[in-house]
């Protein structure tokens, strides 16, 4: 299943073989899922990134970026085209190819899971069997691109920041899997798009008050939450590029186009968590519990919307995520930052334990009703 | 397809796996290479279930592939503990080096 | 040839030459990394096979966590990395042995299965997997989560560094100050954008020459 | 000036702890070594906020030892006094320590008034104190915003600057400048305050007060600073008075040292003038003792409003200001601890020689002791807690 | 880099890339004495520089566009400061804030002090004052940026030596672009 979704992208030009690619109408529909993917993984982290801006600036009682382009909207776009144009240094005393690898393999695992994202109803490249545990995988491999761009760098600075990376997402993917494994057994399914589905089916026992797994989950919704903060490196997280620390960690050596590919993982990677938790949790594209999206109410209610139903329903995916995102920078505004000995403890002493607590309870409470 | 493919494939990562072992002297590599040559057992035993013995109910194969994972995984953990160690205890992470009851 | 044959070919080609370089590489982080691209080359050949979940656990059991374990001690050890290290001096042994092993093996195979029929793989449904896990499987389960218990135990006793244990070698302070031009280059300069650390890790030649330089 | 000057013994005679020797000698076949870092943090490292240098020697991320690298910011003050009258001083003064401006000129202006024996008016005296006050907030809510940047925290920086903002415009109506004032001079200041300036600062403190509030919510009790500071580098009295350590460093130990309690000069023996202490002398003591301190001057200016009296607000000054021979010391509260000048003159128009015993140099001695065992975020928690200026270290 | 350095750009992307530097500036702070201190009110609530696009969320050189020298050089720190300045990727604007980094500033006849930085490296713009209002640092950022918007890359390339802005005293209090009015010119 998932091969056949690499297949037909990525082989789709040589292998002209029977059995792989039955009519044109599919190719095309491909080619469109791709470019509408790396559409929105170009464009969301931009809009997540000016959200970020502006949002700090009002916290902190600023204005934020005001000049480039109207309010400041093209602020990430003029910083995108600054990095273009900036020179490509690669220190002497690095190892080259390694240096310049690492950002590619950092972000291409952030665009991966835009594959399987669901940003609405229909509105995704691939609804895999195993969507959920695809996701996690490829999380897990994006620390990878940290820790080579930290030890290429020939820098300290780098190196601690690459080494603080890689022990902070080995110590949160134990709770980020755990809590995502709870809300697998409460759907029955590790399809994404199944999770929805069954969130939308989900009553309160002896009831037909529908509701989402964020309420009867709500411990492994935090779980999930400070988890995701944590892998994405995000205040109150942030040690492997604390700036007073260890000035910008494994991105330290880093110039334009490279380091301006770290930043899009990093920016990709909070749409990408957000957008899993909304899945997870918050219902998908529904509105509310129990109200199907207008135009939905045909096909089974998620499914076949109209034109109408599908934008809206993007539109609440989207709504959602800014949310989630915007609490990701109220956390930066707002709190300092933990130390490295203290993350762990955090994770192993506190996460890690309550996740099986609260496995266990949705086991038990998934056989009982 | 041919099960003849990762058959092949299997055996070539085992072979250099083993030479992994006997010409490399430093410990991590020579866990590397035990974690190749495990992988190509696993290589194995998938091609063996889905493409030789198709249409079998079981899925022994998946299932001994799943075990070698997390034993390799707890094999590894222990393996670089070993290692670290060793190499706290001689500043040095040669296998050759580790040799101090033989004399 | 169907396009899953392409694809095999392609990832097989690119993990038998990772694999290669693992064994051979120079450069101790170096062969970590090309050993994760094997792991993950593997992992699309479970892909291929039509084995997804055991693919999805390759990738987050070995990518994400082996192979991340292993630079992770190699770049928090700083063990002695020079290219002579690596190999002993039965390079020439272990090429006869693997070549002999890999020819014998091969000509078996090859007359085995030489002319089994083309099949489509067989796809096992994630939900049979995990049936069988807990109907058929179970007892080896439970007995191997033990040994990964056990497992994380020994591997934090050995690793733990007691209290008391840490200042053993290194009572006296040592500062190297023979280091300081080369490590910063030219300048108290400051700056954090100093050439320093990974040179020393990746020519490893630092254990040696600091020691000679005295 | 290079690294490669930066010899063995440039570096390595740091003060270390009493009682304790650093072995920097080679010793060993270095088989060992290697599991060592060399980290030079600095001086353009934004977690020294200066440009201090601290060369850290580090087992993983703990550090084995520290050596503060000092220098980086001399820039001759003392020399240059030595050609400079008194009133021309005034303007290189108040930037050795360029976030107490307003401190260092009372500190000299009563150095030279005490070489002259001259009498100061009575509202020059209060106007002098006022601004002090002021001027020790300002101080205060810059290392308020800063230690929340170096612990990561970015918004307190903005609070701060906000309410700089605000204090600075009121100072620069009364003074006409927003960090160095050069307001004061021998005999008093150089003019009376405007016209509302009162009304405006009666006005300001109870907004001031909120704000501040907002901050210590915003910092003192979050459980994440709490974690980050509690129990983190740790002096005890006796190795605080040891090093000299003086200011809410030194308060955090719970020694109440205050100049202007043990020796109130001006106005300060008229005016209740709280000290707040700490316990453990920790980072955050000492963080709680630079919010006492802020609160304690707003309390002060309070008081000060109350009383401050009028009339003229200076001397007239001859056309050339001689000190007489003979030598002098006047010690003050400079916002980050205790301030002296020692004055010799030979009756000539310059000081013969002028010497500053500044409190940021004696607090940076104590570096070594803190950070030795820590690990790097604690260093970082450590060295923005203890409060210095790089050019009140370096002058 | 490398290619849109060596040729003249056809005009509409030359604007654009201009526009992107303009707006980019992402600013690392070289911190030294007092005018650090006007830095960073020029960075906080009232001034706020980031309105402008000066990001100053950079805490490496590698990441920097713009060096603002704010404080007194001192000649045992001024390789590093050069250094620094080395690390910098091109394209790199300098700004020299404050009389000390401008000239020496008091401290001219001071036996350890580098009379301006210009000695060590191309200044773009100096700020006079000491220190300089956080809005004369507004002003002069604004200057730079006017003169990103009509440069050429090409030509700032190749040439080693660059004309400087001087701001001089008699300019508006508050950069034009961020005043209502019509901006006045204000540069040598």
């Amino acid at each position: 299943m998932i091969l056949d979704t690499v297949l037909t992208t990525s082989t789709a030009m040589v292998a002209q073989t029977a059995g792989l690619l039955d009519t044109d109408s599919f190719l095309v529909s491909m080619l469109l899922k791709v470019a509408l993917v790396i559409g929105l993984f170009l464009s969301l982290p931009l809009i997540v990134g000016y959200m970020e801006h502006k949002a700090m600036a009002r916290l902190q009682h600023r204005r934020g970026p005001m000049f480039a382009g109207p309010a400041g909207s093209l602020q990430l776009v003029a910083d995108g085209i600054k990095f273009i144009q900036k020179e490509d240094v690669i220190p002497r005393a690095a190892d080259k190819w390694v240096f310049a690898i690492a950002p590619g393999m950092a972000l291409v695992p952030a665009l991966l899971i835009f594959f399987v994202l669901p940003f609405g109803p229909g509105v995704w490249a691939a609804d895999l069997e195993l969507g959920l545990f695809y996701a996690l995988a490829i999380t897990s491999i994006s620390v990878l691109g940290v820790m080579m761009g930290g030890w290429a760098s020939a820098n300290k600075f780098s190196l601690i920041g690459g080494l603080r990376a890689a022990g902070q997402l080995i110590a949160y993917e134990l709770p980020l899997i755990l809590a995502a494994i709870a809300v697998a057994v409460q759907a029955g399914s590790l399809s994404l798009v199944g999770i929805v589905e069954s969130q939308a089916t989900f009553m309160v026992a002896g009831t037909d008050i529908n509701v989402w797994f964020v309420f009867p989950q709500i411990l492994g919704f935090t779980i999930f939450f400070v988890a995701a903060l944590a892998e994405l490196s995000r205040p109150p997280f942030d040690m492997p590029i604390a700036d007073s620390e260890l000035v910008f960690g494994y991105m330290t050596e880093y110039t334009g186009l490279k380091f301006a590919m770290y930043l899009l993982t990093e920016y990709a990677g909070m749409v990408s968590m957000s957008a899993l938790m909304v899945v997870l949790y918050l219902g998908g594209w529904q509105i509310l519990p129990g109200v199907p999206l207008p135009g939905c109410e045909a096909g089974g209610g998620l499914f076949d919307c109209g034109v109408l139903g599908t934008l809206i329903g993007v539109g609440v995916v989207m709504g959602k995520i800014l949310m989630l995102t915007f609490v990701m920078v109220w956390l930066r505004v707002a709190y300092p930052r933990l130390r490295e000995d203290q993350l762990q403890r955090m994770s192993w002493l506190v996460l890690v334990p309550l996740s099986l607590v609260n496995l266990a309870v949705v086991a038990v409470a998934k056989v009982v009703f | 397809m041919s099960p003849l493919g990762p058959l092949l494939l299997a055996t070539l990562l085992f072979c250099v796996g083993v030479y992994g072992i006997i010409a490399r002297r430093n410990a991590v590599l020579v866990l590397m290479s035990v974690e190749l040559m495990l992988n190509a057992v696993n290589i194995n035993l998938v091609a063996f279930q889905n493409l030789v013995w198709v249409g079998e109910e079981a899925v022994s194969g998946q299932m001994f592939a799943l075990f070698i994972i997390a034993v390799a995984a707890a094999e590894v953990g222990v393996g670089l503990a070993i290692i670290f160690n060793m190499f706290r205890n001689r500043a040095s992470v040669n296998v050759d080096d580790v040799d101090l009851m033989r004399w | 040839m169907t396009g899953y044959d392409v694809v095999f070919v392609l990832v097989g080609l690119v993990t038998a030459g990772a694999a290669m370089l693992t064994v051979t590489s120079k450069n101790l982080v170096h062969a970590a990394l090309h050993l994760a691209v094997t792991l993950a080359g593997i992992a699309g050949v479970f892909l291929v096979l039509h084995a997804d979940f055991l693919a999805l656990v390759q990738l987050i059991v070995y990518v994400g966590a082996v192979t991340v374990l292993f630079l992770f001690g190699l770049m928090l050890t700083r063990a002695p990395i020079g290219r002579e290290a690596l190999d002993s001096q039965n390079r020439g042994l272990g090429l006869a042995v693997a070549g002999g092993l890999f020819v014998t093996l091969s000509a078996l195979i090859v007359m085995a299965y030489g002319g089994a029929e083309r099949v489509t793989p067989q796809r096992v449904a994630t939900e049979d997997i995990g049936i069988s896990i807990f109907r058929d499987w179970v007892l080896p389960f439970e007995v191997l989560s033990m040994l990964l218990l056990a497992a994380l135990i020994g591997a934090i006793v050995l690793a733990r560094r007691e209290a008391g244990d840490s200042g053993e070698a290194q009572d006296q302070t040592i500062i190297d100050f023979g280091d300081a031009p080369r490590d910063e280059q030219g300048g108290p300069g400051a700056t954090p954008a100093g050439a320093g650390g990974a040179a020393e890790l990746g020519s490893g030649d630092t254990t040696t020459s600091a020691g000679e330089r005295r | 000036m290079s690294a490669s000057d930066l010899s063995a013994r440039e570096i390595s005679h740091p003060a270390t702890a009493p009682g304790e020797n650093l072995n920097l000698e080679i010793v060993g076949d270095g088989a060992f070594t290697t599991a060592d870092m060399t980290l030079s943090v600095g001086p353009a490292h934004p977690a020294t906020h200066g440009v201090l240098r601290v060369v850290l020697e580090m087992d993983g991320e703990r550090v084995k030892s520290a050596h503060p690298v000092i220098g980086y910011m001399h820039r001759g003050f003392e020399k240059l006094a030595e050609h400079r009258d008194f009133r021309q001083s005034m303007a290189l003064v108040n930037r050795h320590d360029w976030l107490s401006g307003m401190s260092n000129e009372i500190g000299l202006v009563l150095t030279v008034e005490r070489m002259l024996e001259m009498e100061v008016p009575e509202r020059a005296q209060w106007i002098r104190m006022l601004c002090a006050e002021y001027n020790r907030i300002l101080n205060h809510l810059l290392f308020v915003g800063s230690y929340g940047l170096e612990l990561g925290a970015i918004t307190p920086m903005f609070y701060a600057t906000r309410e700089r903002e605000r204090i600075q415009y009121l100072l620069e109506a009364a003074t006409g400048g927003r960090l160095h004032y050069t307001y004061n001079q021998p005999g008093g200041v150089k003019i009376d305050l405007p016209k509302g300036f009162l009304q405006q600062s009666v006005e300001l403190i109870p907004d001031l007060r909120k704000r501040i509030q907002d901050l210590e919510d915003l910092l003192l009790g979050n459980e994440i600073f709490m974690a980050r500071t509690k129990g983190v580098g740790p002096l005890p009295p006796d190795v605080a008075l040891s090093f000299g350590v003086s200011g809410p460093t030194l308060q955090a130990t719970g020694i109440p040292e205050d100049v202007r309690v043990t020796e109130p000069y001006l106005k300060y023996d008229e005016v209740e003038v709280p000290v707040p202490v700490g316990e453990n002398g920790d980072s955050w003591d000492r963080f709680y003792c630079l919010l006492g301190r802020m609160k304690a001057s707003m309390y002060i200016i309070e008081q000060i409003h109350d009383r401050i009296p009028s009339g003229p607000v200076n001397v007239k000054l001859p056309k050339m200001v001689k000190a007489p021979e003979g030598s002098t010391y006047v010690r003050v509260e400079n916002p980050l601890g205790s301030l002296g000048y020692w004055l010799e003159s030979d009756g000539g128009r310059t000081p013969w020689r002028l010497k500053m015993r500044t409190a940021s140099f004696s607090n940076v001695q104590s570096l070594p002791y803190l950070l030795e065992g820590t690990l790097v975020p604690d260093a970082i928690s450590v060295l923005g807690s203890v409060f210095f200026v790089v050019g009140d270290v370096d002058r | 880099m490398g290619v849109v350095d060596q040729f003249e750009l056809p005009k509409p992307v030359k604007y654009v890339f201009n526009w992107g530097r303009k707006y980019s500036l992402w600013c690392f702070n070289f911190g030294l004495a007092c005018c650090a201190i006007e830095f960073i009110a020029a960075s906080g609530s009232r001034h706020d520089f980031i309105r402008l696009g000066v990001i100053p969320f950079a805490h490496a050189p590698r990441q920097a566009d713009l060096l603002v020298v704010s404080g007194t050089l001192t000649d045992k720190m001024a390789p590093a400061l050069r250094r620094l300045y080395e690390e910098m990727p091109e394209p790199k604007y300098v700004i020299s804030f404050g009389s000390c980094a401008n000239c020496g500033g008091p401290y001219w006849d001071s036996y350890s002090v580098t009379k301006g930085v210009d000695q060590i490296l191309p200044v773009d713009v100096y700020v006079p004052g000491c220190p300089p209002r956080p809005e004369a640092l507004l002003d002069g950022i604004v200057a730079l940026q006017n003169r990103i918007q009509g440069e050429s890359l090409k030509d700032r390339m190749a040439q080693r030596r660059r004309e400087p802005i001087v701001l001089r005293h008699d300019g508006p209090d508050i950069a034009p672009e961020l005043q209502t009015t019509e901006g006045q010119e204000h540069r040598v």
